[in-house]
């Protein structure tokens, strides 16, 4: 028999949940669309990936070291990072974009502000935004996607988003037949790495789900406003607005609601607060990128959203047990 | 009434922690009488009774070695029969010495001889019934331990229209009530009428969780008649919990602050029906109790009726002692229980369980930095934000974790059962409410 | 009487910027380039002598009532004399500057010292005071400048420093690289500090 | 009352001397401000023009390029540099408000038959390393010998003649507008400035 007995409070058990779990759940469900990028733009996004963990990795094993924190690199959430920070660049980024987005991402993102768990804003799209600002030009070198092995020289391509609004201003006019829906769909497109292929973020959001990692309330409204909305200035003209199917399925639209606005540390903790959240993502967006200088603002808007979550959080608190009494007893 | 029309409804939050009711099938034995008790004064919530034995008195089984140390009090009695060694300083389950009246046994297990059966117990009038409840040393045997008799004296002006005898028994492990209920249905159901008289009620509704369908079958069948009813409850913890408990049976939500009686219901354990029993028909004080030993850690585990007063270890020792691997010995059950260190705490009115768990169980130096998954606020029964008083706790802002209600925290430990960084959190609301609470008492000086 | 601390202070244990962090708005605006930081601190640094010096002077003579107004109309002659002077003789350097000029009116780190200090000190203090504190404030925009034009132009007072491969990070040069720099650099000044308290 | 009089007359004094001191230095700097000014626009000329003797922005040919929405009239100013009794070129200013940080304000040289001689930024407020780019002289100096008839007038991207760095389209559309909008303008009102620049060459 042991001499040390524990005492400590109740409850006595646990269930099987831990950070690491959560976290690598995440990591798990982004892993379809790894691949896929992978296999549409060849070995410089796996060399991407590669770089963006092991610089990920130092720079938040040095970051801890120097502010004096246990080093938790082993709990996943700095993998989600690296994974999620590769996704939100083009492929033919140097190798030096990435070590700098992972040093913001890490560093200014994250550990600045104590660490996991206390950032207010969400550490990848911090690091997409500043690149985005310092390198418009890498950030923006999008290359049509070849699949592997098939030995064919990749050609520069805008995204389909960039390419509507480059034309809007040219002609005045949108310009969407040569788009194919199922090409988005499965990923054979131009853009960064991760938000491609609908279909495989799809996959991993709904293993999110179903582990309930995350909950459908922001996915379901940030998709259905930026739907809605874009639905809306279709009908009123289809010459000037592209249709909401278009919209849904381009951009980093799915990346950004599945898996980065749904990043639980930034976003509300309340159900009705992540309704409005998922709103606000929503208009916010299509706000961007129907009237703004940048032909994408998914990245935008959840920043700002972010911003907005602590505000979010005290209004929407949920009423306690027996604080409205609503039945025969009381009347 | 017929059980089966009675309409059961949702709460909130909760959580589905796996049951391990190891002991389930295990018929009761009474463990032998042991050769010495230790009698805390304090076992129940309000002030400790007043002694009134002296060191060398003879007791025998059931005689008063206590009085009520006021209303919100209860007496207790002697367990066996033997001598008083005295009133000692002796280990707590809440954790420092207190006192309590040593006995020393004589081997003779004699009883009180003014202990007789009363043959027609409904018969007595409602105070009557009430008299014998107080002086038979009835506390809630859920584990709350709330003077049994207080709670069936509703003030003028708040009627009750409904008695909830609570069999839900949803803590994992413990299956004291559930043996309880298949051995003594019968008990159970007249401990319940005799509580509906005093209270005036018609409606008396038994609850079990619908794992124990063998107990819910037991008490149909002793139901004789009248508007008793046995209901099947889901699955689901804190399903036992007075709050929800009432929510799920009848839709009414006790207000934040309130009280059972607030919304015309007062809800007593099933234990505590039986001691009912006991005690009017039998004329029997509160001397001992059915406890479940269990747990991963126990090496036989069993379902015992135990003397009040019986050093833990003693019990441990009659079940063949502890494995090799435990770390940890709780008094209840896993989500609310008391873990202890000196096993010498005796076994009180409100041990519904002894269980002992093992190293895979600990969860120790986990603890990481809160990720907002909302967990907590998700499967919190009450509708509170504990990681938002959690928080405030940490950084000592008892105001604030004050205005984020943690005083209406009932501590059932589901917040911190789901947590995925493992934050303490019914240790922080237990620690926050408790600073409050000595902030006001200070703020009325 | 005057004391040389009253020059040093303002460099480090009473760095306008960094320790007072007074008169942020040109410390964010202006500090795109090293050279800017140079000509804005400079611009400061005279006017913070000048009205020192003035306000120094005239303290026993002025009634406490009037002296918020009589200090600004002091500070606000100063500036409109270093505008003036600037536009006509360094007119490139005024351009860069632009709106910043006459903005200097408004810096708290002028009104602060003028009330802080020289409406109770000598002239000779004050003026050593108002020196360092410009002085310290100069450094610091030129710190915060040399790091914002390094990184997000790739040159130092317009010297090139990397070579044809940099790719500068534009948001240096950008209103968000000014408040990114500054917070590192508060950050870096207090871990300083710290290690300094524990060392004796 | 004695206190209020003493308030009134030390902020009086403070006021009479800030405001002799202001004048004093107004009446020193004056000149050299309006100097530095000229000589900047100048300076402008110069590069974007072949050598010339006179005072270009003295010998100005205004021209009325009609009225703007609001009625008012919109006129430009016209330099005429000259040299050895002959024009050597004709300076102005235009601007583009489609600029990405808002107006362009760019100076334009041509040679009396229109085509460039040079152009130059005067003021802009474009995002520093990207838009700024339209700064370069470098890239400035591909203007140079184009006119209206030997040139596709818009950026590359948009099937033009004009070379921008890649990133930023939006501020070379800008100055590619603007530059072709004086252009125009300076073909239409040809003959009447070119008839206004002969006074001054006659005049001297």
């Amino acid at each position: 028999m042991k001499e040390t007995y524990i005492l400590t409070t109740s409850p006595h058990i646990h269930n099987a949940e831990s950070i690491p779990r959560v976290m690598y759940s995440v990591v798990i469900a982004l892993i379809p669309a790894v691949l896929v990028s992978i296999y549409y733009f060849g070995v410089s996004a796996l060399i991407i990936y590669l770089i963006s963990i092991a610089s990920c990795l130092v720079f938040e094993a040095a970051a801890q070291k120097v502010m004096g924190r246990p080093i938790t690199i082993g709990d996943g959430s700095i993998m989600i990072t690296a994974i999620l920070l590769a996704m939100n660049i083009p492929s033919t980024s140097p190798w030096w974009l990435v070590v700098v987005g992972a040093l913001v991402a890490v560093v200014l993102g994250k550990q600045i502000y104590g660490g996991l768990g206390h950032n207010p804003f969400n550490p990848v799209l911090v690091a997409r935004i500043l690149l985005l600002i310092s390198f418009p030009v890498q950030m923006t070198a999008w290359v049509e996607p070849v699949p592997l092995f098939s030995g064919v020289d990749s050609v520069s391509m805008a995204t389909p988003l960039g390419d509507m609004k480059t034309t809007l201003m040219l002609k005045g006019l949108i310009d969407t037949s040569h788009f194919s829906y199922m090409d988005t769909f499965i990923g054979f497109v131009g853009g960064s790495l991760g938000e491609t292929s609908v279909l495989a973020l799809l996959v991993g959001g709904i293993f999110l789900l179903a582990r309930r990692v995350i909950t459908w309330h922001v996915p379901a409204t940030y998709i259905g406003t930026v739907f809605a909305l874009t639905g809306v200035f279709w009908l009123i003209d289809p010459t000037k607005y592209a249709n909401p199917v278009f919209h849904i399925l381009s951009g980093g639209l799915m990346l950004g609601a599945l898996f980065m606005a749904t990043d639980m540390v930034t976003s509300p903790v309340y159900p009705r607060g992540m309704l409005i959240f998922g709103i606000g993502c929503g208009i916010i967006t299509v706000l961007i990128r129907l009237f703004g200088g940048y032909p994408e603002g998914v990245a935008f808007s959840i920043l700002l959203m972010n911003a907005a979550t602590p505000l979010i959080d005290r209004y929407t608190t949920p009423k306690k047990f027996g604080s409205i009494v609503l039945d025969e007893a009381a009347k | 009434m017929a059980s089966d029309t009675i309409k059961t409804y949702r709460f909130r939050g909760g959580v589905h922690p796996p049951e391990e009711k190891l002991t389930k099938s295990i018929p009761v034995r009474t463990m032998p009488m042991p050769d010495k008790v230790f009698i805390p004064l304090s076992q129940h919530l309000g002030a400790p009774a007043k002694p009134i034995v002296s060191p060398g008195d003879r007791v025998t089984v059931g005689t008063k070695i206590a009085d009520a140390g006021g209303f919100v009090s209860a007496p207790v009695h002697s367990s066996i029969s033997g001598v008083v060694k005295g009133i000692v300083d002796y280990p707590h389950p809440a954790g420092r010495n207190l006192p309590a009246v040593e006995i020393e046994g004589d081997g003779t297990d004699q009883r009180d001889g003014a202990v007789k059966p009363r043959s027609n117990p409904m018969d007595l009038d409602p105070g009557q019934i009430k008299e014998i409840i107080r002086e038979a040393g009835l506390v809630g045997m859920g584990g709350a331990t709330f003077p049994t008799h207080v709670k069936l004296s509703p003030p003028e002006g708040k009627p009750i229209d409904t008695l909830i005898i609570n069999g839900a028994e949803c803590e994992p492990y413990l299956t004291a009530d559930h043996r309880l209920m298949l051995d003594a249905p019968d008990h159970i159901v007249t401990g319940a009428e005799l509580m509906g008289k005093i209270l005036g009620v018609r409606r008396i509704i038994i609850a079990v969780e619908k794992n124990k369908m063998d107990a819910v079958a037991a008490l149909k069948k002793a139901v004789l008649g009248g508007d008793t009813a046995v209901v099947a409850l889901a699955v689901k913890y804190p399903q036992g919990a007075e709050k929800q408990l009432i929510k799920a049976l009848l839709d009414r939500s006790v207000p934040s602050g309130g009280l059972p009686m607030d919304v015309k219901v007062v809800v007593q354990n099933v234990g505590t029906a039986n001691a009912v029993y006991e005690a009017v028909a039998e004329n029997r004080p509160l001397v001992s109790r059915y406890c479940s030993v269990t747990g991963p850690g126990i090496k036989n585990p069993a379902n015992l009726v135990l003397r009040i007063g019986t050093p833990v270890s003693k019990v441990i020792e009659y079940c063949g002692g502890l494995t090799q691997d435990v770390r940890k010995v709780i008094l209840g059950g896993p989500m609310m229980g008391i873990a202890v260190w000196d096993f010498s705490v005796p076994v009180m009115k409100g041990t519904s369980g002894i269980l002992a768990l093992t190293e895979e169980y600990l969860d120790e130096n986990r603890e990481g930095p809160c990720l907002r998954c909302g967990n907590c606020v998700r499967v919190c029964p009450m509708g509170l934000t504990p990681l938002m008083f959690a928080r405030h706790t940490q950084l000592g802002a008892f105001d604030r974790a004050e205005e984020f209600n943690v005083m209406d925290c009932i501590e059932c430990g589901c917040c911190a059962y789901e947590c995925p960084a493992h934050i303490p959190l019914v240790h922080l609301a237990k620690y926050a409410k408790a600073e409050i609470q000595a902030r006001r008492r200070k703020a009325q000086g | 009487m005057a004391d040389f601390k009253d020059f040093t202070k303002g460099i480090w244990s009473e760095n306008p910027v960094f320790k007072i962090v007074l008169g942020m708005c040109p410390v964010l605006a202006v500090t795109t380039a090293a050279e800017n930081g140079v000509g804005m601190g400079l611009a400061t640094t005279f006017v913070l002598v000048c009205s020192n010096i003035v306000v120094s002077g005239v303290r026993t003579v002025i009634p406490d009532k009037v002296r918020l107004p009589a200090f600004i109309v002091i500070i606000a002659s100063f500036v409109t004399i270093v505008d003036l002077v600037m536009n006509g003789f360094f007119h490139q350097l005024h351009k860069v500057l632009g709106i910043f000029i006459p903005l200097i009116v408004v810096n708290c780190i002028i009104l602060g010292r003028a009330e802080a200090f020289a409406s109770k000190n000598s002239i000779a203090s004050s003026a050593l005071d108002g020196l360092g504190m410009g002085v310290g404030f100069t450094l610091s925009l030129v710190v915060l400048g040399s790091i914002r034009e390094a990184l997000g132009n790739g040159t130092i007072f317009g010297v090139s420093l990397f070579g044809q491969g940099f790719v500068p990070m534009l948001v240096m040069i950008l209103p968000p690289g000014a408040f990114v720099t500054l917070g590192l650099l508060l950050g870096v000044m207090n871990r300083i500090e710290q290690a300094r308290d524990k060392k004796p | 009352m004695k206190e209020i009089a003493r308030l009134i007359l030390v902020l009086t004094i403070i006021c009479v001397v800030a405001a002799a001191s202001l004048s004093a230095i107004y009446t020193i700097t004056k000149e050299p401000i309006e100097r530095a000014a000229r000589e900047e626009k100048l300076s402008a000329m110069r590069k974007i023009t072949p050598a010339f003797t006179n005072e270009p922005d003295v010998d100005k040919v205004t021209i009325s390029l009609g009225r703007d929405n609001k009625g008012n009239e919109i006129a430009r100013d016209y330099y005429i540099a000259t040299k050895d009794n002959a024009v050597v070129g004709i300076d102005f200013e235009t601007s583009s408000a489609a600029g990405y940080g808002g107006t362009i304000y760019i100076i334009v040289g041509v040679t009396p038959d229109g085509m460039l001689t040079g152009v130059e930024i005067l003021k802009h407020s474009e995002t520093p390393g990207l838009g700024t780019k339209v700064t370069a002289p470098a890239w400035l100096a591909q203007f140079k010998n184009r006119d209206l008839a030997n040139t596709i007038w818009s950026v590359k991207k948009d099937g033009g003649d004009i070379d921008y760095t890649s990133g930023a389209t939006i501020s070379p559309r800008a100055v590619v507008a603007a530059v072709k909008q004086g252009l125009e303008d300076f073909s239409s009102y040809r003959e009447e400035i070119m008839a206004g620049a002969q006074t001054f060459i006659t005049t001297q």
